[in-house]
């Protein structure tokens, strides 16, 4: 299998004569799924059905913050149709230090079984308090509305700094704050303390010349994903389950399950739909625990899919943040110190991405003075969940926001003054490692001398930039590659296709084996099919699934060789496999014809059984990506209305094996990142409950509020993978809301602190300028 | 011997030492020594990690090689979306 | 409680079906008549991921009532391609790779057809009007109104 | 809940009339669907009134149209003569949601859900469009602006529905506009919502004028004061700038999820001066 190894052992300079030999990865092949999802034949979430199947119902808290004192479901259990019920009750509870490895996370299981089914408290408006399943949706939602709860009202906080402040409300009356010394006696919200950094601030800001500090606040958003939470379970009598459901990882998802239900895992079989967006927002459970409990109860299927409604009062969120960056730089351009503080919401448990936050803020930088300082608070909102690179979006728009108004201090362009600071390879990263190759630098050069940057701006324009950084990762991945009788071959993956993976694999598969690419069929098996997989985030999939086809592959080949050596009766190293053959070397050159797919295929009974390719592996090494992105604002001075007129996004991809896609992430982040800055928010009133729980009120952007999105695919190719990929899915969300916010800086000369940037705050700001 | 260091809330196990040198040829080795010279580092405190060695990142990977002359950060567990 | 029965057209085959009178068209399209194709992405008009024609006319079919559409025409996204021949819109989402997670696509295709069967040559600002109430999260809109404008240009011929 | 289409106006009005106030009137649903959903209307009958030929015609009147309350803004949009004589009122009515909800959506549904931010009630008000109700005590007619008597709330009796307006004829020099301002650019319920109507005499001057003003009060308003300031004028700047002040002086508004009075007041102002030089351009063209 030297053809094959050598792909991986290859340096630089080999790749890139290779690349020119690539005959799939780097083209813009049809995905295997595409015609299944232009005809509505696709299977998503809620497009299953099974006989006999019931309908669940959750019945959630009008309540931001309230003490359970009973509930009772006599009256609904008795409502004819009704099949069965669940409260607190059904789910066994887990010890304070239940915490393990699941997924991307140490899980608190303490924390999720709560966080499906409430116990002692609500702790946010929607908490699910109770569900119930019927022979319909009318008798399942009449059924609800027969539950008696008593709840006792306690006072919510939702503010990230109010719930900080002594005497604010407790989410939980025990948490004593982690990682602070001396440990605190007093319980409070605050569930964590992170610090990050090297160097002296202090000896740093000694040599700034300028030193600028801004406070920063932004509004909590939502991941917003059109296909809402759907799953439906079939418990059966002897105690194993089937699952289907949407999600981001089904491993994961039965790992959840299983331990929340108090099961084998062997015994819970899931499937996972078609996944219609996720964004991290489900990497999670919510439905599918319920479902399986109502189901078990019952001895019938449920199915179980949330309304808009519910997705925006008990799902996702992500954090509004409250951060402090205090920045100081030489004349000449040169950072000598930075300094931020991140303050995130949690929601009701500890866990928000604010690690992550202050890892990342000040990544773009080669800096020898940085300190970054998080706080992981607890508030009434639903637990926080991924979204796209969690926390990195927040903690960037606040330290971009500064170095943007460093370099105007300094009367240096933006970008040239990013440049004089980049991080590249050798750089101690603002969180530790040394960074390997990297592509900062490039793509803030290719900036520099992109068409968009040199552009003059309309009258009344702005134009901004701004960078970003994910770390981007691998993890547990399984692949297997079967070869069929014809010569054909079946690939089987076990991470759900978000947007485009099947392609991918199935071209580094072709890639790989050498072979054409029709004749590689793709398949997401079900947790039965395959070794365990991570789930599909972390911009994992086309990075750590590439590794495992390719080594599926390279088993495959092995068997081969073996098997053609065999037939030939020459020993297999005098076997090598080129251009999808297998062909005679050395001493028998041209004795023997060469021997493809097909050939050893249709007698693979004879020469020792079926062939299948297999590759589990725990993919390590992802490389990180940076992002640059440029962007022109409109602003209506009487109306304070802010409009994207332009927008490029250049960030290194690595290796971009179907540069479509690649081209979509970028697009897709960028226009999540313009509805971020300029108008989605959560609203909620005195009481704590959500007033804009739908698409009418969040405002995600619409196709008429966005220009075409151009964008440059920069590769620096990762070493670390076979094809030089690096992860693209999380960064497009990183760079744009300083870079909007840059700009509408750049059009009004007035600096916003806040988002979202919506017209109100954006008139009021204009107008108290005069 | 290896350059180690501890990145985030692990100085809080370690007595402030947030910089150490090491002999140890792997993750899995260097996990024991660091607990073994400092007990209060929870048992489980690998499973909430990534190593970093040479700037490659790991996560749940026992015998990754440190060399003698490695550079190895130990980072809060890194997830995405 | 009573069912009303109802008789209509559903991609030009006669179709009969029961409904309770609270069922909107998207309900039976999908849980009686199990044309899952148009997706529920939020019940109330904003999301139009349940895009379909009724007589013609683009509507959200979780905004009409079933009852309604007795002696209508309703015309879903299973009723786009011909036999195994795609329509050019389905065939260009796929070349321009204009859906990533895919949830939104039947919505868009079927409003899509509505602009092309009106306005044989829409602006790229007539075909973003026109889509604004179709949300794709996925894709920032970008391929989506390219592989509209460039079906429409090649239908011109 | 019944479901019923009757074909007459008679048979309608009896059905309303027997369900006693639990009955509720469907024209595009685009409103009355997502209430069902929400549970916040539990109607005993709903009675579709898209059978009857009333609510679904445009007919000429008298130099003017009468438009039935069912007809859709999409069928509305194609209606060339209509937009031609009314254009700001097309454009209101074409502005209420999507592509999708333009199929289904009608003017009598925008004005019945009594929505203080209804995008046609400005228009029609500014129009100077009359109301025609069928009701157990036969028909009446009723000026737009005195339909509605706060948020959610009509003037409608028990028994009664909307079946048509008359949009009025209108001498040569007239042009109308409709303007809203909202966060995006399409999907969004408007923040502030002004009409404006005007007519010149041959030398320019305005000679009759009417303002309708959107989601700054309890209901859409008519500005008397606001189109005071124009009649009589050349609609200048000058003109222009003292019927802003009225407009602002007029808002009535409150601080909720989609804007503040502060906003609202101060852009109320700006989009009644906008819309009023396109109507001022529209009337100094035809």
């Amino acid at each position: 299998m030297a053809a094959v190894e050598k792909i991986f052992n290859d340096t630089i300079t080999d790749r890139e004569t290779r690349d020119k030999t690539l005959k799939w990865v780097g083209t813009r092949a049809p995905r295997p799924d595409g015609v299944d999802k232009v005809t509505g034949r696709a299977k998503f979430g809620a497009d299953t059905y099974l006989p006999n199947m019931l309908y669940g119902k959750v019945l959630r808290s009008p309540h931001a913050h309230a003490r359970i004192k009973s509930i009772d479901m006599s009256r609904a259990l008795a409502l004819p149709g009704v099949k069965a019920g669940v409260t607190r009750d059904d789910f066994p509870d887990h010890p304070a230090g239940a915490v393990q490895p699941a997924g991307e996370m140490v899980i608190n299981y303490r924390d999720m079984t709560r966080n499906i089914m409430a116990r002692e408290k609500a702790l946010y408006e929607g908490h699910a308090v109770a569900a119930v399943a019927a022979v319909n949706e009318r008798v399942a939602r009449q059924a609800l509305s027969l539950i008696e709860v008593d709840y006792e009202v306690l006072p919510h906080v939702i503010d990230v700094e109010e719930a900080m402040k002594p005497g604010a409300p407790l989410v939980r009356e025990d948490l004593i704050t982690e990682g602070v010394e001396p440990v605190p006696e007093e319980p409070s919200n605050i569930a964590k303390r992170v610090e990050f950094g090297h160097g002296d601030l202090d000896l740093g800001f000694s040599k700034a010349d300028v030193i600028i500090e801004r406070s920063f606040k932004t509004q909590p958003v939502h991941q917003g994903y059109i296909e809402p939470h759907a799953c439906l379970a079939s418990f059966s009598e002897d105690g194993q389950a089937e699952l289907w459901c949407s999600t981001q990882g089904h491993y994961v998802a039965r790992g959840h399950c299983a331990k929340l239900l108090q099961m084998d895992v062997s015994k819970l079989r899931v499937t996972c739909s078609e996944i219609g967006g996720g964004f991290g927002g489900k990497t999670v459970v919510y439905l599918e625990p319920l479902a399986l409990a109502l189901s078990r109860k019952a001895c019938q299927p449920v199915k179980m899919v949330m309304t808009r409604d519910e997705v925006f009062r008990a799902s996702g969120p992500t954090s509004g943040a409250s951060m402090d960056v205090r920045i100081g730089a030489t004349k000449d351009g040169r950072i000598t110190a930075g300094e931020a503080v991140l303050k995130f919401q949690a929601g009701a448990f500890g866990g928000s991405p604010v690690p992550a936050a202050a890892q990342c803020a000040f990544a773009p930088y080669d800096l020898e003075n940085v300190k970054t300082i998080g706080f992981d608070v607890l508030c009434n909102r639903p637990k926080v969940a991924a979204y796209r690179a969690p926390g990195a979006p927040l903690g960037e728009y606040a330290v971009e926001s500064v170095v943007d108004e460093l370099a105007k201090t300094l009367e240096i362009d933006p970008l040239e003054f990013r440049l004089q600071n980049a991080a590249k390879e050798g750089t101690d990263s603002s969180y530790g490692p040394k960074f390997g190759p990297i592509g900062c630098v490039e793509t803030l050069e290719t900036a520099q001398s992109h068409e968009h940057y040199l552009a003059p701006l309309k009258p009344g324009q702005g134009r901004g930039v701004a960078s970003g950084y994910w770390f981007n990762i691998g993890g547990q991945t399984s692949a297997t590659l079967n070869l069929c009788e014809d010569g054909s071959v079946a690939l089987v993956v076990g991470t759900p296709d978000i947007g485009g993976s099947r392609a991918s694999l199935t071209m580094m598969a072709a890639e790989s084996l050498g072979i054409e690419l029709d004749k590689v069929r793709p398949l997401i098996g079900d947790t039965s099919a395959l070794g365990y997989n991570m789930l599909t985030g972390g911009s994992r999939v086309t990075f750590a699934g590439g590794i495992a086809v390719h080594g599926a592959a390279a088993d495959m080949i092995k068997q081969l060789r073996e098997r053609a050596a065999a037939t030939w009766d020459v020993p297999v190293d005098d076997v090598e496999w080129h251009g999808g053959q297998a062909v005679a070397v050395n001493g028998y050159k041209d004795q023997e014809d060469p021997m493809g797919l097909l050939d050893i295929a249709k007698d693979m009974a004879k020469s020792g059984g079926p062939i299948v390719g297999r590759c589990s592996t725990n993919a390590q090494g992802a490389g990180p990506s940076f992002g640059c992105h440029i962007v022109d604002v409109d602003v209506d001075k009487e109306t304070g209305r802010v409009s994207v007129a332009r927008y490029t996004v250049i960030q290194d991809a690595g290796k971009a094996v179907h540069p479509s896609y690649v081209e979509g992430q970028y697009q897709g982040g960028a226009v999540q990142g313009i509805g971020w800055a300029l108008n989605e928010e959560y609203i909620y009133d005195e009481n704590g409950k959500v007033e804009n729980a739908g698409f009418l009120d969040y405002r995600v952007p619409v196709c008429s509020d966005v220009p075409m999105i151009d964008t440059v695919i920069v590769e620096v190719p990762n070493p670390t993978h076979p094809y030089g990929v690096r992860g693209v899915g999380e960064t497009p969300l990183v760079p744009p809301l300083a870079a909007i916010s840059n700009a509408v800086e750049n059009a009004l000369d007035i600096r916003f602190t806040e988002l979202p940037m919506s017209p109100p705050r954006v008139l009021a700001a204009i107008e108290s300028v005069g | 011997m290896a350059r180690i260091v501890l990145t985030g809330n692990l100085r809080l196990y370690t007595e402030g030492v947030t910089e150490l040198e090491l002999e140890s040829g792997s993750i899995r080795s260097l996990l024991r020594e660091l607990r073994r010279r400092y007990p209060d580092i929870p048992e489980d405190i690998e499973d909430e990690l990534a190593i970093s060695i040479d700037g490659v990142l790991h996560q749940d990977d026992w015998f990754a090689k440190i060399e003698p002359d490695s550079e190895v950060h130990l980072l809060p567990r890194i997830a995405g979306g | 409680m009573a069912r009303e029965h109802i008789t209509t057209t559903v991609n030009g085959d006669p179709v009969e079906f029961l409904c309770d009178t609270e069922q909107t068209l998207l309900d039976v399209l999908r849980d009686e008549l199990r044309l899952t194709g148009s997706k529920e992405g939020c019940a109330s008009g904003d999301c139009g991921a349940c895009s379909v024609t009724l007589d013609g006319r683009l509507v959200c079919a979780c905004l009409v009532l079933a009852t309604e559409v007795e002696g209508q025409k309703v015309t879903t996204i299973e009723g786009m391609a011909v036999g195994d021949q795609l329509h050019p819109l389905q065939q260009k989402f796929l070349d321009h790779a204009a859906l990533q997670c895919g949830v939104c696509t039947p919505g868009f295709l079927v409003a899509a057809k509505a602009l092309l069967d009106r306005n044989s040559n829409p602006t790229e600002t007539e075909v973003r009007y026109w889509l604004a109430g179709n949300l794709c999260r996925c894709t920032g809109y970008d391929k989506i109104v390219r592989a509209v404008l460039d079906t429409a240009a090649e239908m011109r011929g | 809940m019944r479901y019923e289409a009757p074909e007459t106006k008679g048979e309608a009005v009896s059905l309303l009339a027997m369900a006693e106030g639990s009955g509720r009137v469907l024209a595009g649903g685009t409103d009355l669907l997502v209430q069902l959903r929400s549970g916040v209307v539990k109607p005993g009958v709903v009675v579709d009134i898209k059978k009857i030929v009333e609510t679904r015609e445009i007919t000429t009147e008298n130099g003017g149209f009468r438009v039935g309350a069912a007809v859709t803004g999409a069928e509305l949009d194609e209606h060339k003569a209509l937009k031609k004589l009314w254009p700001g009122v097309v454009e209101a009515v074409e502005l209420i949601g999507s592509t999708q909800i333009q199929g289904r959506a009608s003017m009598g549904g925008n004005l019945c859900n009594a929505s203080p931010a209804a995008d046609s009630v400005p228009a029609l008000i500014a129009a100077g469009a009359q109301c025609h109700i069928a009701g157990p005590d036969g028909e009446r007619t009723l000026p737009v602006e005195e339909f509605c008597t706060g948020p959610g709330v009509t003037n409608l009796q028990t028994g009664e529905f909307l079946v048509s307006f008359s949009l009025p004829s209108r001498p040569r020099h007239s042009g109308d506009a409709y303007l809203r301002f909202i966060p995006r650019t399409e999907m969004d319920i408007a923040v502030v919502g002004v009409g404006v109507s005007l007519s010149l005499d041959s030398n320019g001057i305005c000679v009759a004028a009417r303002v309708g003003l959107g989601a700054v009060a309890a209901t859409a308003l008519l500005v008397t004061e606001a189109a005071d300031a124009l009649i009589g004028t050349s609609v200048d700047e000058g003109a222009i700038e003292i019927m802003t002040s009225a407009i602002r002086s007029a808002c009535r508004p409150i601080d909720d999820k989609r804007g503040t009075i502060v906003y609202r007041t101060r852009v109320s102002g700006v989009l009644a001066g906008r819309a009023c030089r396109i109507a001022l351009q529209r009337a100094e063209q035809s």
